[in-house]
């Protein structure tokens, strides 16, 4: 039984730590420019395939996993903007009509994937390769998911330092919190928006890649983990970072401990069934602020 | 006879008090102005009675009826109706179909009630709106758009009508019109209370007035005894030397 | 056929073109103007030429439908080559079906109203299959599946009403109830060839492994052995260290894991990363397609499947390679698969079988004569690119089903196992008869 | 000499005509006062200098027309807006709000100076440092905002009703800071229905009616003018 | 439009002159052929238009001859074409059904085609689990309360809360429901589904009818509806919700009320699907794509119009089963995906909005002269 907890407390790590770098870019383009971006998730499975198409030892590159890994974070980051600046921002104003543009821009980019490399499921190279045997707890971790946790808070990390600790990054907080009061200290909105979906893509071409190794790298991989990083968001309180990554660890855990003792059957069932408590218990999520009226 | 009491309302949002348990009542037939400098809560007054906002303490009454608990609708159909500050006609109807949905009957299965045609023009024409009925709104000048609120409000044939700040945005000719129409009001029987924050234009128009300065009631009396009350000159003028 | 005097000879060879741009009602056929306008437009009735069509139905965005459509193509070509079937020429009418219902029901539709088709051959996933099973056995048209291998598909339908689905094959895999048979020999071979005594079993959480979940516990313990664990995996899942690490604790020497959904990558690429210290056996769909091991970075050495044709490597009968080195000339710069895969064989192999058996009978006009179609089929033997097929019979438990083929050892023998080997091999190596190299245990256990 | 003119400005939303024709000029150094009721157009023209609505006609600042200009040049080219909802961050600390006014000056000594004098001349914001401004009551949101605005470094500000909403003894604080601000030098736009509190502090000033100049002249025409008594003084 | 050209620089001016020699060209056409039907829809507008709203020759000859060509389409088309029609049949009473609830009162739904599922799935689990000769009699309409049910089960709970959320909770839903299917696959099939229900009929003629007709009852209602108060009331929610409160309307009532004329027709739908193809799965039925397309078709024709909805399901399953038949799925997706972005973002009212409005403006141009 302990073994069981110690093997769910790694597990789970592990995977929520991978969610975070998902949800944290959904919730900080929600926050800073009020878009729902439903092709996140496209973004996720861009960096999985720009990887793949890179460094896949079979392909015509080849590249080293590490140089392929920052270039694919690099493609994903330049599509994230390019969707910002070739469309959401010529209609953002129309909440509806964004909300549904970045779903057909999700479709379309599955359907592109999908032409080249077709249905069928791929494995990447690893970053680095092989695992340690836990034997007391009875798991094994991958050094590919260990890597994953690292380079998760590290990116968390410099995300947190960027945002709190310099001014350019505080105008992304300060944009969420009020656009005009930015625009009114000096801040250029267009460059705090199109540095927000950068960072949310390059997050995602993180999580892209991490996933794609760890789990496969398939043109629709990207469905349950935006339907995550959705329920993540709104549990978290959207807008929030520090709330993503909280409700992070909380689904990732509820997820490994479903599939632990419910079987996985159950799996995503028991998150959706939270996710929709907490909206009617507490609307605005864990970490949400209610706006002063007037 | 009261048509409408305000006992002990209070408003916080979060630690800020809106409106501090603040009392009036208005008679049937009167018209009271509820003034007050800027954002000295006659709004969130507005919003209290109209339910827009639940309110933190006491009770709001509407001939006799305790009305503090309703919805927004209910409160209209009560025979309540607000213009607000803001006019917000739906763009894509025209004047008449703006009017007309304020008519309409709060059931899921009428088809085709409200108001007719020929009562839609009445509405219209007494706000002086009757030519203008297939218009759209943002094709209206200003005054127009403002009259379209008072229309509306107009259409759901309210006993009581709350104006908040109907003059604003309007020259002084605009103004006295406005007042006419509401003298007409008057003696077709509906008890008016008006917002303004500015004292000049309303007092010829009221019979009593209220007066609100951060949240908490001044003093009340008719126009001639607030203008010259020292405590309300104070809250106008800020301290300001009167030059 | 019936109507073939109706239409003179030029028309005939306009083929399809013509029957395409016929209006509805024309192409619709005697059905819809029976029932509905048989008094004012009696004149217009379907028609038929001398062409015998045949529609093939795959998800052919995936490899394995590619790869029976390129496999059935060859299959045409020859049977053209050689005089067609009952003198007539032979015509592929290929569709997708997106392995989906709505999209198979559709194709299926127009294969059988529009195009008038002689024979149908295909299907992979069971939703499909038994979405047009109805349709089909209502329109009398011969259907030959070749890809799905669920029992119900011939015990729920042809059990409950033999008459109304006579004219419903399945021509390749054998059914799962014997796959479960047939792994639990496997079980046996591998007790012998390693010393391994304790199995776990983990199917995904679907229709086509409940005969495996159902069976091959008992097959596995009839042998003596232990099952140690099993569990069924969402096929939401893709994260499978929680499973591997059961197996783990339950010290299985090898698990048997049924796994046809995207994810099986992942699941092989978790094992052989992590190294659990037992073996992968059994089916994996997506590990059947020659592109599995570059697809997975060679994760997938060591794991095996089952698969008919063995994967095209083990000369199975004399068929077997012709067709494959055609099969690999024609497709050789082309996207994957590079080899027919196990769809393909049976697709291959279903046009060949139909072609023996009416011309046995020595009529195809399914409309007239669909006992005397459906007699030839059970009575025809035949030697396929899989293996020596024949069907069970009407009062069989399976009955139309493709019957399985024993050898010396009893081992069921048409439908063998492969496994990964180092370079990125495909070996067959179970049953011994067809072998081509040893059963590999992965080198860290 | 003109800091800031307009030269007739008209703006339009949809067929609604907010400014019809504006034209004013503002010299360095002075306080100058829009009155006019709500409605009449102050805010309209305040968020056409501001660069935060579209407009005909030209606005020239320190010479150079502004029209291709965004928001963010305009603050950073030294005319800064200081807006009747105060676009406070709330849930930054008065500590960081007051930063965020500076963010793009490279002279941080200067910066540093700054906040200091801020916090000289708002003694509550000093008390108030790591407070969320989302917490605070409005006159310490409108200090803040004051403060914010002068943590960019204006050579001129706009304010818009500063005095909104306001105790009369915070409104005391905001009369002595625009005072001592233009006393240092500090050119000052101030829109106010207060009437008393502009004419109390602007040397020149116009009237706002419905999107129109109606009257313009300095402090002392417009206390003897009849209509303003009437209309706009309003305390008879 | 004045200042307009005189900005434009020489190409557009150019294009301008092409556009207007079009339009020109396009208007005088129009003006020929708009006489000659106006006496038509004069007469409908008298008996109908107080109902379903005017139109003049040019709109009535779209809408009737586009239901003549409906109703005849077995004489003049190929089977392929009406294959496709019937499907599209279905697709269009989702389209529409969606429309009256997302496109009117602006709460974007995700999950429509849990309604339609809840239908599909009660009449097969009904006859699957309960008695396998259950009458058509009793398993439509206990389908159809059933979408209705589910229909109010999403409803409730959700219209509190704004915009986002709620679509981001409708999507929840589908993925709820989908995910439902599988742990309950004793009852529900798991996920081949089940195959034992029986189709209304093979003979692809009279299924044709089968779908047709429903279809234009559930258009002709839903038309009735929208041009009525309720429509009315349903739009101003969109348009400006608090308004509708103030005019003492019961705005949350009317949100739960365009769900239940919703749910009604998509249960219809799911009840014609079901039938058509004799099974449920959760593939066909339920996963969100088919949310998503139907919002898709709704946009493609322009939403809150019921009729543009229904225009865009015929014009989508045509691009997708008929038109673009021949090329690979995946390009066949990425040009329809393609083609409802750049409606979206060029032609936000949706193309058959846009030419409901073009033939209004060619054909008064026509009568005015």
């Amino acid at each position: 039984m302990l073994g069981t907890l110690l093997s769910i407390l790694i597990l789970g790590a592990m995977i929520s730590a991978v969610y975070a770098l998902i949800a944290i870019g959904f919730t900080m383009i929600f926050g800073v420019g009020g878009v729902l971006n439903l092709a996140h998730g496209a973004l996720i499975m861009l960096g999985a395939f720009a990887y793949l198409g890179l460094t896949s030892t079979g392909g015509m590159l080849s590249l080293p996993p590490l140089v392929g890994f920052v270039i694919a974070v690099a493609v994903s980051a330049a599509a994230s903007y390019a969707m910002y600046a070739g469309l959401v921002q010529f209609i953002e104003e129309n909440v509806v009509i964004t909300f549904l543009a970045t779903v057909v821009v999700a479709l379309l980019a599955t359907e592109l994937v999908t032409f080249w490399f077709g249905t069928d499921p791929y494995q990447l190279v690893p970053l680095v390769a092989g695992s340690i045997h836990l034997e007391t707890v009875g798991t094994r971790v991958r050094y590919m998911e260990l890597l994953g946790f690292v380079i998760s808070w590290i990116a968390i990390g410099l995300l947190w330092y960027y945002v709190t600790q310099t001014d350019e990054g505080r105008s992304i907080l300060a944009t969420s919190m009020s656009e005009r009061g930015a625009q009114l200290t000096g801040v250029d909105l267009d460059f705090v928006k199109s540095r927000t979906w950068l960072i949310a893509g390059a997050f995602a071409g993180i999580a892209g890649v991490f996933l794609g190794s760890l789990l496969s790298t398939y043109p629709e991989m990207w469905l349950n983990p935006l339907a995550i990083a959705f329920i993540i968001v709104v549990i978290g309180g959207i807008g929030s970072i520090k709330g993503s990554v909280v409700a992070a660890y909380l689904i990732g855990y509820l997820e490994t401990v479903t599939i632990q003792f419910l079987g996985s059957s159950f799996q995503g069932i028991f998150s959706l069934v939270v996710l929709v408590v907490v909206l009617l218990v507490l609307p605005q999520g864990l970490y949400g602020r209610e706006f002063v009226h007037e | 006879m009261t048509l409408l009491e305000i006992d002990s309302v209070t408003k916080k949002f979060g630690g800020l008090v809106a409106v501090d348990d603040v009392s009036f009542t208005v008679d049937r037939g009167e018209i009271v102005g509820l003034i007050g400098p800027n954002g000295s809560g006659k709004s969130t007054m507005f919003n209290c009675i109209m339910s827009e906002y639940d309110v933190t303490g006491g009770t709001i009454r509407f001939g006799g009826e305790d009305i503090t608990d309703y919805r927004t609708h209910q409160v209209v159909n009560n025979g309540l109706s607000r213009v607000s500050q803001e006019s917000n006609p739906i763009d894509a109807l025209p004047v008449g179909g703006n009017i007309k949905l304020f008519t309409l009957p709060n059931s899921v299965v009428s088809l085709r009630g409200g108001a007719s045609e020929e009562e839609i023009y009445q509405y219209a024409a007494r706000v002086g709106l009757e030519s203008e009925l297939q218009e759209l709104p943002d094709e209206l000048p200003h005054a127009d758009v403002r009259r379209l609120e008072v229309a509306k409000a107009l259409a759901t044939e309210p006993e009581l009508l709350l104006l908040d700040e109907p003059f604003a945005g309007m020259n002084q000719q605009e103004i006295r019109e406005l007042a006419a129409t509401f003298e007409e009001f008057r003696e077709d029987g509906i008890t008016m209370v008006i917002v303004d924050h500015n004292m000049g234009g309303l007092m010829d128009l009221v019979d009593r007035a209220v007066v609100l300065d951060n949240g908490d009631k001044l003093m009340e009396g008719p126009p001639k005894e607030v203008t010259t009350d020292e405590r309300v000159r104070k809250a106008y003028l800020g301290g300001t030397e009167v030059p | 056929m019936s109507n073939n005097d109706n239409k003179g000879a030029e028309m005939t060879n306009a083929g399809k073109e013509l029957v395409r741009r016929r209006t509805f009602l024309g192409a619709a056929g005697v059905g819809a103007v029976t029932t509905t306008l048989a008094g004012c437009l009696g004149g217009i009735a379907g028609e038929d030429d001398d062409i015998f069509r045949i529609g093939h139905l795959a998800p052919t965005r995936s490899q394995m439908g590619l790869g029976a459509e390129r496999s059935i193509e060859i299959a045409v070509d020859e049977v053209n080559d050689d005089g067609g079937i009952l003198d007539q020429e032979v015509e592929l009418l290929s569709e997708n079906t997106e392995g989906q219902v709505d999209e198979g029901t559709a194709v299926v539709e127009s294969l059988v109203q529009e195009d008038n088709v002689d024979l149908l051959v295909g299907t992979f996933v069971s939703e499909v299959t038994q979405g047009v099973m109805d349709f089909v056995a209502d329109r009398n048209v011969p259907f030959l599946i070749t890809g799905s291998a669920d029992p119900d598909t011939i015990t729920e339908f042809h059990g409950q009403d033999y008459e109304q689905y006579k004219n419903v094959f399945r021509t390749g895999p054998i059914n799962s109830d014997l796959q479960a048979e047939g792994m639990g020999q496997y079980a046996e071979f591998l007790s012998d060839e390693h010393g391994w005594e304790e199995f776990a079993i983990l199917a995904d959480d679907a229709a086509w492994t409940g005969p495996f979940m159902d069976r091959l516990p008992d097959e596995i313990e009839e042998r003596g052995f232990d099952v140690v664990h099993t569990d069924t995996m969402g096929i939401e899942t893709d994260d499978f260290t929680q499973y591997l690490d059961d197996v783990d604790s339950a010290d299985a020497d090898a698990v048997f894991r049924f796994i046809a959904h995207a994810d099986s990558a992942a699941f092989v690429s978790t094992w052989q990363s992590n190294e659990y210290p037992f073996a992968v056996e059994g089916i994996n769909v997506p590990g059947m397609s020659p592109a599995f091991w570059d697809a997975t970075e060679g994760a997938c050495l060591y794991e095996t499947t089952s698969q008919s044709g063995a994967g095209g490597v083990a000369e199975l009968t004399d068929q077997t390679m012709p067709f494959v080195e055609e099969y690999e000339d024609r497709h050789a710069d082309e996207d994957p698969p590079s080899k027919p895969m196990y769809m393909g064989f049976n697709s291959y192999d279903a046009v060949h079988f139909y072609r023996e058996a009416v011309e046995s009978a020595g009529t195809a006009d399914y409309e007239n004569e669909l006992d005397g179609i459906v007699d030839a089929m059970l009575s025809t033997e035949h030697t396929g690119a899989a293996g020596d097929m024949a069907l069970y019979d009407e009062d069989s438990e399976y009955p139309n089903d493709l019957q399985e083929t024993r050898d010396e050892d009893d081992y069921i023998s048409n439908f063998p196992m492969t496994q990964w080997q180092e370079g990125g091999e495909v070996e067959c190596v179970f049953p011994e008869t067809d072998a081509t190299a040893d059963h590999v245990a992965p080198e860290w256990l | 000499m003109a800091v800031l003119e307009l030269e007739d400005v008209h703006v339009r939303y949809g067929k609604s005509h907010a400014l019809k024709g504006v034209s004013l000029a503002i010299d360095r150094g002075e306080i100058y006062g829009v009155i006019g009721p709500n409605g009449a157009g102050k805010t309209t023209m305040l968020n056409a200098i501001a660069g935060f609505t579209d407009y005909e006609g030209r606005i020239r600042y320190d010479g150079t027309d502004l029209a291709s200009k965004g928001p963010q040049e305009i603050v950073n080219d030294g005319l800064v807006y200081c807006t009747e909802d105060r676009d406070l961050f709330p849930f930054f600390s008065v500590h960081e709000n007051l930063l965020m006014g500076a963010q793009f000056r490279e002279d941080r000594d200067a910066v540093r100076e700054d906040l200091e004098m801020v916090y000289e001349l708002f003694p509550r914001l000093d008390e108030r440092r790591e407070q969320e401004a989302e917490t605070m009551s409005g006159g310490e949101q409108q200090m803040l905002a004051i403060g914010r605005a002068l943590m960019s470094d204006p050579e001129v500000l706009m304010l818009d009703e500063p005095t909104l909403g306001l105790a009369p003894i915070i409104i005391e604080d905001i009369n002595e800071a625009i005072e001592r601000l233009n006393e240092e030098g500090l050119t000052i736009l101030l829109a106010e229905q207060n009437s008393t509190f502009a004419l109390h502090h602007a040397e020149r000033l116009a009237l706002l009616e419905t999107g129109t100049i109606e009257l313009s002249g300095s402090a002392s025409e417009f206390q003897d003018d009849d209509y303003i008594r009437d209309a706009y003084i309003g305390v008879h | 439009m004045s200042s307009e050209t005189d900005r434009s620089t020489g190409s557009t001016r150019v294009l301008g002159d092409t556009w207007r020699s079009v339009d020109d060209g396009l208007r005088s056409v129009g003006n020929r052929i708009n006489p000659v039907f106006q006496p038509l829809a004069d007469g409908y507008n008298r008996l109908f238009g107080a109902y379903f709203g005017e139109m003049n020759g040019l709109q009535f000859l779209l809408i009737f001859g586009s239901l003549l060509g409906l109703l005849t389409a077995p004489f003049w088309g190929t089977f392929s074409l009406i294959q496709t029609m019937t499907i599209a049949c279905i697709w269009a009473v989702f389209a529409m059904s969606w429309d009256i609830q997302s496109g009117y009162t602006g709460y974007i739904s995700f999950g429509h085609s849990v309604l339609s599922g809840v239908a599909a799935y009660a009449t097969a689990m009904l006859v699957y689990n309960v008695d396998p000769e259950m009458s058509m009699a009793i398993t439509i309409p206990l389908s159809i309360l059933a979408a209705l049910a589910v229909g109010m089960l999403i409803a409730l709970p959700t219209l509190r809360l704004s915009g986002p959320y709620f679509s981001l909770i409708t999507f929840v839903a589908v993925l709820i429901f989908y995910r439902m299917i599988r742990p309950f696959s004793e009852y529900t099939g798991g996920e081949t589904g089940i195959q034992t229900v029986s189709v209304f009929t093979y003979d692809p003629l009279v299924r044709y009818y089968y779908m047709l007709i429903p279809m234009l009852v559930v258009a002709v209602a839903l038309t009735f509806v929208a041009r009525s108060n309720i429509g009315l009331v349903l739009m101003a929610i969109r348009e400006n919700e608090s308004a509708v409160n103030a005019a003492g309307l019961d705005a949350t009532k009317f949100k739960l009320w365009s769900f239940v004329l919703s749910s009604i027709p998509m249960g219809i739908g799911g009840v014609l699907l079901v039938h058509y193809y004799g099974s449920v799965d959760p593939t066909t039925f339920v996963v969100v794509d088919n949310s998503i397309e139907m919002i898709a078709m709704a946009v493609l024709g322009g939403m809150s119009s019921i009729l543009g909805p229904l225009g865009g399901a015929f014009l989508f399953v045509m691009l997708e089963d008929f038109l673009l038949e021949g090329l690979p799925a995946s390009a066949r997706w990425t040009i329809l995906w393609t083609i409802i972005l750049l409606v979206l973002v060029f032609a936000r009212d949706g193309l058959f909005r846009k030419l409901w409005h073009a033939l209004e403006r060619y054909g008064r141009r026509g009568e005015t002269r």
